[in-house]
């Protein structure tokens, strides 16, 4: 997961990338967010970054990394953050 | 094998062609075989149109973790897992799960499983058209829960 | 449908072709199948050929009443069963059962309930041929039982 | 199963049609035989007069008129008799 990088590009990687889908997508009215990691340690830290007062409920699940998470799983600068509803395919 | 398709398959082609090129001709007895297909009616409306949502990248490792699971559970030869994305209209398959093994047990229970486990966990969402009229409002319904198949 | 033939069969081919003159289109979600496929070892043995013998008459009135009791306990759309008879060689497809359902649970259910029915109870008997010299030799041997599949 | 018949045919019938398969027709050398039915109540006195001693064991399976029977099974004129082992279809 940890490459080298320049100093100029470290810069871009002090954020979290949120993303949303389905409903809470159209809830939020967006897609993906970059979002500063300036005090962020858990995924309900992201959650109350970005929810705008939004309760979160059961029916709000999330992912760190493309795994699913809980809203105490530690969340850094780089990782990825997915809020969305109980999945339906199949 | 995984595959996440927004091209419409034709499920018994797909076997039939991912039977011919696998290895163990001779060695599997059992194939067991699950194919969700759209239907044209939920929760007693009519319905016109889906949208599949998924989570690029999370759907496939998903997928790609249930299969492993399933081949560490049981003792399988091989297996085929197809999900469509994008827009879908009635009677368009939507899933296919395939699953060869030597004997029957392991392919029926195995097959179950993945399937219960990619309608439980896998990072998918159905969104309903239930009218023309309505899909041209852009008043679509969210499927808010898959019921449970056991 | 019931068939039993002494024709080789491609499963896939037949359950598509069986698939298209249905009259369900639109209110089969779930399509569960089975296919049993002749192997090239049998308890440790290699095996060249099969024979397999059935009750004309007797086998077609119990694969019907199972297929029956299976859409009176689930809630089924169709049912296709064909079973080969006469003379196999590995790698050919002895039996298959397909199932189609509103819901996956009840098509899931039923096809391994008429598996494991057919397995236990339809009249056929498996004679097999463990090399070429023996077959030659007219020293086959009848597979004495079926291994229970749960 | 009734049907009206000449005189002259009722004869053909007052026998049991007895059949074998697999194992069973290969240990009597025989897949069919007609069988006189004076003295023949049930399916174990069908396996009395056609087995020249042979004991009937569990792994002897019958039915009548193509439904699975016990020993105990009445039998009578026209019927159809089979003995067989173990079903190993599928």
């Amino acid at each position: 997961m940890q490459t080298i990088m320049t100093q100029s590009k470290v810069e871009t990687v002090m954020t979290i990338k949120v993303l949303y889908f389905a409903s809470l997508r159209e809830l939020f009215g967006r897609e993906e967010q970059a979002l500063d990691c300036a005090d962020i340690e858990t995924v309900a830290d992201v959650w109350k970054e970005v929810s705008a007062g939004y309760e979160v409920s059961q029916s709000v699940l999330n992912s760190v990394n493309q795994e699913y998470a809980e809203l105490d799983t530690p969340v850094k600068a780089g990782d990825e953050v997915a809020f969305f509803p109980p999945v339906t395919g199949g | 094998m995984v595959t996440i398709t927004e091209t419409p398959f034709d499920p018994w082609q797909t076997i039939s062609q991912y039977q011919e090129q696998m290895q163990c001709d001779g060695e599997f007895g059992a194939c067991a075989t699950f194919v969700g297909t759209m239907r044209d009616m939920n929760e007693g409306d009519e319905v016109n149109g889906m949208l599949l949502e998924h989570y690029p990248g999370m759907t496939e490792k998903h997928l790609e973790s249930i299969v492993a699971n399933a081949e560490e559970k049981w003792g399988l030869l091989d297996t085929l897992v197809v999900h469509r994305v994008g827009e879908l209209f009635p009677n368009d398959p939507i899933v296919l799960v395939a699953v060869w093994s030597a004997h029957r047990k392991d392919s029926f229970e195995a097959c179950r499983f993945i399937m219960e486990d990619l309608k439980s966990k896998a990072p998918f969402w159905k969104k309903e058209s239930l009218s023309e009229a309505e899909q041209q409002a852009g008043k679509n319904r969210w499927v808010e829960n898959n019921t449970s198949g056991y």
